[in-house]
């Protein structure tokens, strides 16, 4: 039992990251139809741009590990939202009319581009986070020690992700969102500046995955260039795996992936985990053909 | 013998009965009519006979034979061809193409076929583009073979999708508010091609809220409404029928 | 305006075949890949350009052709080109077997699904399957072809041997293209419902067009597998199906000579670019988002099919 | 098409023509400039590059100047036979390079029907000088070599109960397998042998499950940004089990990554880097890196391409010659003991090296490499 609580621990912080990250994917999904395919790096551009903040402004001398976790986090979430804006910009934008399959081509491009340019600014070595940051306590709890910056990281995304929601569903630019993600021609006629909206979404998704970035760098220690791949393809997952277009979808993914993981790798073999996963995911869509919350609209005829 | 018949179908979505209990017959060379408000379930009955649905319950017997669980595809090859209320062509594909996606259930070419070019599939393509180019022809939008499809009219649309239909050679064509979007010109030419469809032998049941159309072109009418068969009879009758008139009138003063 | 593409294709023939006898053994060896690629392109080009699923998985087939002829030519010493066909059938199979219940999902929940399939492939690869794999070591002592007692063996040989199957390729596929079976799969891509309302079985077109882009995946594996004399897993993980998907959509979806193009540029370019050294995909990757932008439909987006004009004037209703 | 072609032609032309007209001696490096092993590459380049402007700075071999030559293999196998091909045509003498048994394998068909040398920095597998290809050599050590003497340090530090963990790449399940082979063929308790996957940042989920088979030390095989991360998890679990890992960890970006109080302990064999050689010829190379590069190089594999340049040069100095069989042979036969940046070094006549290469370190307190006497 202590084991699958372990477990189960080293599964959600996993996968509460995936999580963080698949908001962005299925955000712009939901309103443009399109697979962001350049939004792994984004997170990856996260990362790198936190160690950099951190070691050039000297935080850690005048500030205390919250103060400067939240100062970072603003700054983090602020430049990679900026930088998902300007993507947009240049790369989707102009692609907006055309078909859909044609915007992924490009966003492949921006992704080779981001994350080459990030290895010919950062260098292809591993790079550091510093160490004395986060505290190093562990607390116990139903009997499971576990690392308080574990339930930490867990309980930021947890509160990313609620914020996020709240935000999609009850402020005015949310409901701009929400609308057209269903119809953006209806939304436009509605009078929504869909163009606005769109934009808006790249700020948000890229802010939430330069934070996940961040929180990488801060709790792993360890980054490098490619990592925007990996996670990137494991965030399309747990986005697609709980209904892509959907938020809350993208969080239930997210976690979920996470423990698939890490109970792969617990009961059945680590060395096949990702294949596990990928099996289970592919189980779940033949029963599941949209997802775990995706609609299930039968189609109109 | 009824060409088809419909026996107590019955179909649901979520809490919402679609198609409550509906029974009706459609005998060998007819044209009838499938008139009802807005949200009578006319179309859903259509997609229950082409397969596109499932009927929760009843059964469908096409020639005597349910058709009930056969996919859409084997449908149309027994030959029930359909049109769509929204219009469904393959729009960046040429008309005459369009047309030849009928031809293809009576085709059997497969893919080796074709790379090798057997003599049996060179005959084969031959015969199905002039079948293509004879059903433009009866539609009467045959000098615009060469178009791409989302560039014709809206009326043009349609008469490319009852060309479509008639391709795959069917026995009873059903047609999904076919004068929908059309003028009265175009609408009177479509009255003669309905026709015309039934010179050829074929049974035509339709949707249409064009009520001169109903009234001229079919002679035996099935009226829904809230997924109920309500009436049944020759125009004439449904004229009478108090119950339609209620029924038509009850939705206008919504 | 005067029809000119077939001046152009003759040239590009022409230049293509005399470039072997002009150009060093390196560049001989990137026509080669890029040959490759154009293969493999084509092969995609009918599973995503014609049939229009997304499909982003298709090195997983290539891995199985190209690990068939490996297995069975180290293993029984079978000669390497005999094996093609059955590099082809084995992956053609596997297709059948694996597309079978994931056919029915749609865009981008296939697309997962076989980003799925192509990295559950290369950890079977990895981890050694059935033990014949050879695990992250791969495979190694493939033999050289031969036709009729002439080895295959520098880069200018293959040249013609993998340009030679590039054009029995585009004969082939040409003639499919333009076939009931092509146009099934154009309907089945332009509207799933109204293809299945007109008596289309979509289900099969779908299985179909997976098996006919593995068969061919699977034989340009075996060409691969020849070519390099060691397979190894990392040569077919997700990044080259990406790759792959790439020259389809850049090329033209659903276009020949747009795909071809598409193996130039995605295979050719990063290799002009060799002397950026480090900088060289940073390049290659901003070029890709310019292409895409400037030619939103692919740089060659298909042209309409043409039809022989009909005999009569048209008549009067067929039956 | 038509234009591209045309590029093509002309590119191809010049570079052929610019060939034949090099007077330096020409020497290839093949790395992963770009791809997984980027750093690894990256690092072998800028070892290479510094050696070659010291020895032009310092007049050459034997008054001429060398000239290197580098091609990107990507780390995957077919863009090393294209790179391999483009070097080839590039009138090189000899090649160094690459990082990654499979990736080599591709290669050397290439250069050993294109008659160049090649000595490879960081291809282990055995069948790699098996093949009887005389051109061939490699400045590392094979895999049954490093096997042996990981089974010597497990069995030396009268382990009981053993953990083994790779991480499937071909170079750490070889030495994987050849230390199981060996222990199991001992009677020795392998209680855990599995593989991560690497570059997840998250190993929780197999350092949970390892915990529980209950080892008394874990006998990594994998490389040292995993290594790293494995180490600074296993001390946030409050798991105290030894830790003992193989060359791919000699990087000092282990204990950056796992920081130095949960790197403090850890143990890995691997030959000496230059840093901990007191020879002229390593003082000498890490004055001049430090001065170019102002750090500190990384792994032991991009030093070793560093010694194959300096075996190549000292082989052309020493017969004052460009014929690759007098090269080869003088390597082979007559180099002893050459004082490499990773100890001493010479060849058999399989082109293996040979000798007692093999340091165990340890990180001590202050996260710093000890080797152990």
């Amino acid at each position: 039992m202590d084991f699958f609580l372990q477990q189960l621990t080293n599964g959600l912080a996993v996968g509460s990251i995936y999580a963080l990250i698949a908001l962005g994917y299925t955000m712009v999904y939901g309103v443009l139809k399109l697979i962001n395919f350049a939004h792994g790096d984004l997170f990856a551009i996260g990362a790198y741009l936190g160690l950099t903040l951190l070691t050039a402004f000297g935080l850690t001398r005048f500030l205390g590990p919250l103060g400067v976790v939240i100062v970072l986090a603003l700054m983090v979430m602020g430049l990679v939202a900026v930088v998902g804006a300007v993507l947009e910009r240049v790369a989707y934008r102009p692609l907006r009319q055309a078909h859909r399959l044609s915007a992924v081509v490009s966003a492949m491009g921006a992704s080779i581009f981001f994350q080459n340019a990030l290895m010919l600014i950062y260098g292809a070595r591993y790079k550091v986070y510093p160490h004395d940051i986060l505290p190093k306590n562990v607390v116990s709890l139903l009997g499971v020690e576990v690392p308080l910056v574990r339930l930490l990281v867990l309980l930021t995304s947890v509160l990313m992700m609620v914020a996020l929601y709240l935000f999609i569903q009850k402020t005015r630019i949310g409901t701009a969102i929400r609308a057209a993600a269903i119809d953006q021609r209806a939304a436009k006629l509605m009078g929504i500046n869909v163009d606005r909206v769109i934009m808006i979404v790249f700020l948000i998704g890229p802010a939430l995955g330069g934070a996940a970035g961040l929180m990488v760098g801060l709790y792993y220690g360890q980054i490098n260039f490619t990592m925007g791949w990996m996670y990137g393809l494991k965030a399309f997952t747990a986005a697609i795996l709980g209904g892509i277009g959907n938020i809350p979808g993208a969080m239930v993914g997210g976690l979920l992936l996470g423990v698939i993981e890490a109970m792969g790798a617990a009961y059945l073999s680590i060395a096949w985990k990702d294949a596990i996963t990928f099996i289970v995911l592919i189980a779940i869509l033949i029963v599941r053909p949209t997802g775990l919350l995706g609609e299930r609209v039968a189609e109109k005829v | 013998m009824s060409l088809l018949q419909l026996q107590n179908l019955t179909k649901r979505f979520g809490g919402l009965v679609a198609v409550d209990d509906v029974s009706f017959e459609v005998p060998q060379g007819a044209i009838v009519g499938l008139i009802g408000p807005n949200g009578a379930g006319k179309t859903t009955v259509f997609n229950l006979i082409t397969g596109n649905y499932r009927p929760d319950q009843g059964d469908i017997l096409f020639e005597g034979r349910s058709i009930r669980k056969l996919p859409t595809h084997k449908i149309v090859a027994l030959g029930i061809a359909r049109t769509f209320q929204t219009i469904r062509l393959f729009p960046k594909m040429s008309v005459l193409e369009n047309v030849l996606a009928g031809c293809h259930c009576r085709t059997h070419a497969g893919a080796v076929a074709a790379m090798l070019r057997l003599p049996f599939q060179k005959r084969e393509e031959a015969a199905a583009l002039a079948e293509a180019h004879a059903e433009l022809a009866f539609t009467g939008i045959e000098h615009y073979a060469d178009q791409v499809a989302e560039n014709l009219s809206y009326g043009n649309q349609r008469l490319l999708e009852v060309a479509r239909a008639l391709a795959s050679r069917p026995r009873f064509i059903i047609l999904d508010e076919p004068a929908g979007g059309m003028n009265d010109f175009e609408t009177a030419a479509l009255i003669r091609i309905i026709r015309r469809i039934r010179e050829r032998g074929i049974t035509v049941l339709l949707i249409e809220h064009d009520m001169n159309l109903v009234m001229e072109a079919c002679e035996h009418l099935v009226v829904l409404e809230n997924g109920a068969n309500i009436a049944e009879g020759t125009p004439a009758q449904i004229q009478a029928d108090e119950r339609v008139i209620e029924a038509y009138l009850g939705v206008e003063e919504d | 305006m005067k029809d000119y593409r077939p001046v152009v294709y003759a040239a590009f023939c022409v230049l293509l075949l005399l470039a072997p006898f002009f150009l060093n053994a390196y560049w001989v060896d990137v026509l080669n890949n890029v040959g490759l690629y154009a293969i493999l392109g084509l092969s995609l080009n009918i599973i995503l350009g014609h049939a229009g699923l997304f499909h982003m998985g298709h090195a997983a087939f290539y891995a199985m052709g190209a690990y068939t002829t490996a297995i069975i030519n180290t293993t029984y010493q079978i000669p390497v080109l005999w094996l093609m066909p059955i590099s082809g059938l084995v992956a053609g199979v596997l297709a059948l077997v694996i597309a079978r219940p994931i056919i029915h999902l749609r865009g981008d929940y296939l697309l997962i699904v076989t980003i799925g399939l192509v990295e559950i492939t290369r950890i079977a690869l990895v981890n050694n399957i059935f033990g014949i794999t050879g695990g992250s070591n791969g495979i190694f002592g493939i033999s050289r072809p031969e036709i009729f007692g002439f080895r295959i063996r520098r880069p200018e040989h293959f040249f013609f041997l993998i340009w030679g199957f590039a054009a029995v390729t585009v004969f082939l596929f040409h003639r499919l293209e333009n076939s009931r079976f092509g146009r099934a799969l154009n309907y089945l891509r332009e509207d799933e419902t109204a293809a299945e309302g007109s008596g289309i079985n979509t289900a099969h077109y779908k299985l179909i067009a997976f098996v006919v882009g593995a068969v061919w995946a699977g034989m340009a594996g075996n060409i691969f597998a020849a070519k390099m004399t060691i397979i190894a897993p990392e040569s077919f993980n997700f990044w080259e199906s990406v790759i792959l998907f790439m020259i389809v959509l850049l090329g033209g979806r659903g276009s020949i000579p747009g795909v071809i193009l598409g193996a130039f540029l995605i295979a050719g370019l990063p290799e002009l670019f060799r002397q950026f050294a480090s900088a060289r995909m940073l390049i290659f990757g901003a070029i890709m988002i310019a292409m895409m932008i400037f030619r939103t439909e692919g740089i060659l987006p298909p042209r309409p099919r043409r039809y022989p004009a009909p005999a009569s004037g048209g008549g009067e209703g067929a039956s | 098409m038509k234009k591209m072609l045309l590029l093509v032609l002309l590119i191809g032309l010049l570079t052929v023509g610019s060939a034949l007209a090099a007077d330096p001696i020409r020497i290839g490096l093949m790395a992963p400039l770009t791809g997984a092993w980027a750093s690894e590459g990256q690092d072998m380049k800028q070892i290479v590059e510094l050696l070659a402007e010291d020895l032009n700075a310092a007049g050459g071999i034997n008054g001429r100047q060398v000239r290197v030559i580098i091609a990107d293999d990507g780390g995957d196998p077919r863009t090393a036979a294209l790179a391999a091909q483009r070097l080839s045509t590039q009138n090189i003498l000899a090649v160094i390079g690459t990082y990654g048994s499979a990736v080599t394998e591709a290669s050397q068909g290439i250069y050993d029907e294109a008659g160049i040398i090649q000595v490879a920095n960081g291809s282990t597998a055995i069948r790699l000088t098996e093949k009887g290809n005389p051109y061939f050599l490699r400045t590392c050590p094979r895999d049954d070599e490093q096997g042996l003497v990981g089974f010597k340090a497990l069995k030396d530090g009268g382990f009981k109960a053993i953990a083994i963990l790779h991480d499937n790449s071909s170079y750490a399940k070889g030495l994987a397998d050849e230390t199981r082979a060996l222990l199991q063929k001992d009677g020795a308790n392998i209680v855990f042998f599995d593989a991560l996957t690497p570059q997840q940042n998250d190993y929780t989920a197999i350092l949970t499950r390892m915990r529980a088979a209950n080892p008394d030390v874990v006998f990594f095989t994998g490389y040292y940004g995993e290594a790293g991360l494995l180490l600074r998890q296993k001390m946030e679990m409050n798991w105290t089990v030894p830790f003992i890992g193989g060359d791919a960890t000699n990087n000092p970006d282990l204990v950056k990554i796992a920081g130095p109080t949960a790197a403090a302990g850890y143990r890995f064999l691997s030959p000496p880097v230059p840093q901990d050689l007191d020879t002229p010829e390593a003082k000498a190379f890490m004055a001049s890196y430090r001065n170019k590069y102002n750090a500190e190089p990384g792994s032991v594999w991009a030093v070793l391409a560093g010694d194959g340049f300096r075996v190549i040069t000292k082989a052309i100095e020493a017969t004052d010659s460009t014929d690759r069989d007098k090269i080869v042979a003088y390597l082979k036969n007559e180099m002893q003991d050459f004082p490499g940046l990773t100890g001493e070094i010479s060849f058999d006549e399989k082109g293996d090296r040979v000798g007692d290469l093999y340091r165990v370190y340890e990180v001590n307190a202050e996260g710093k490499f000890v080797m152990l006497p």
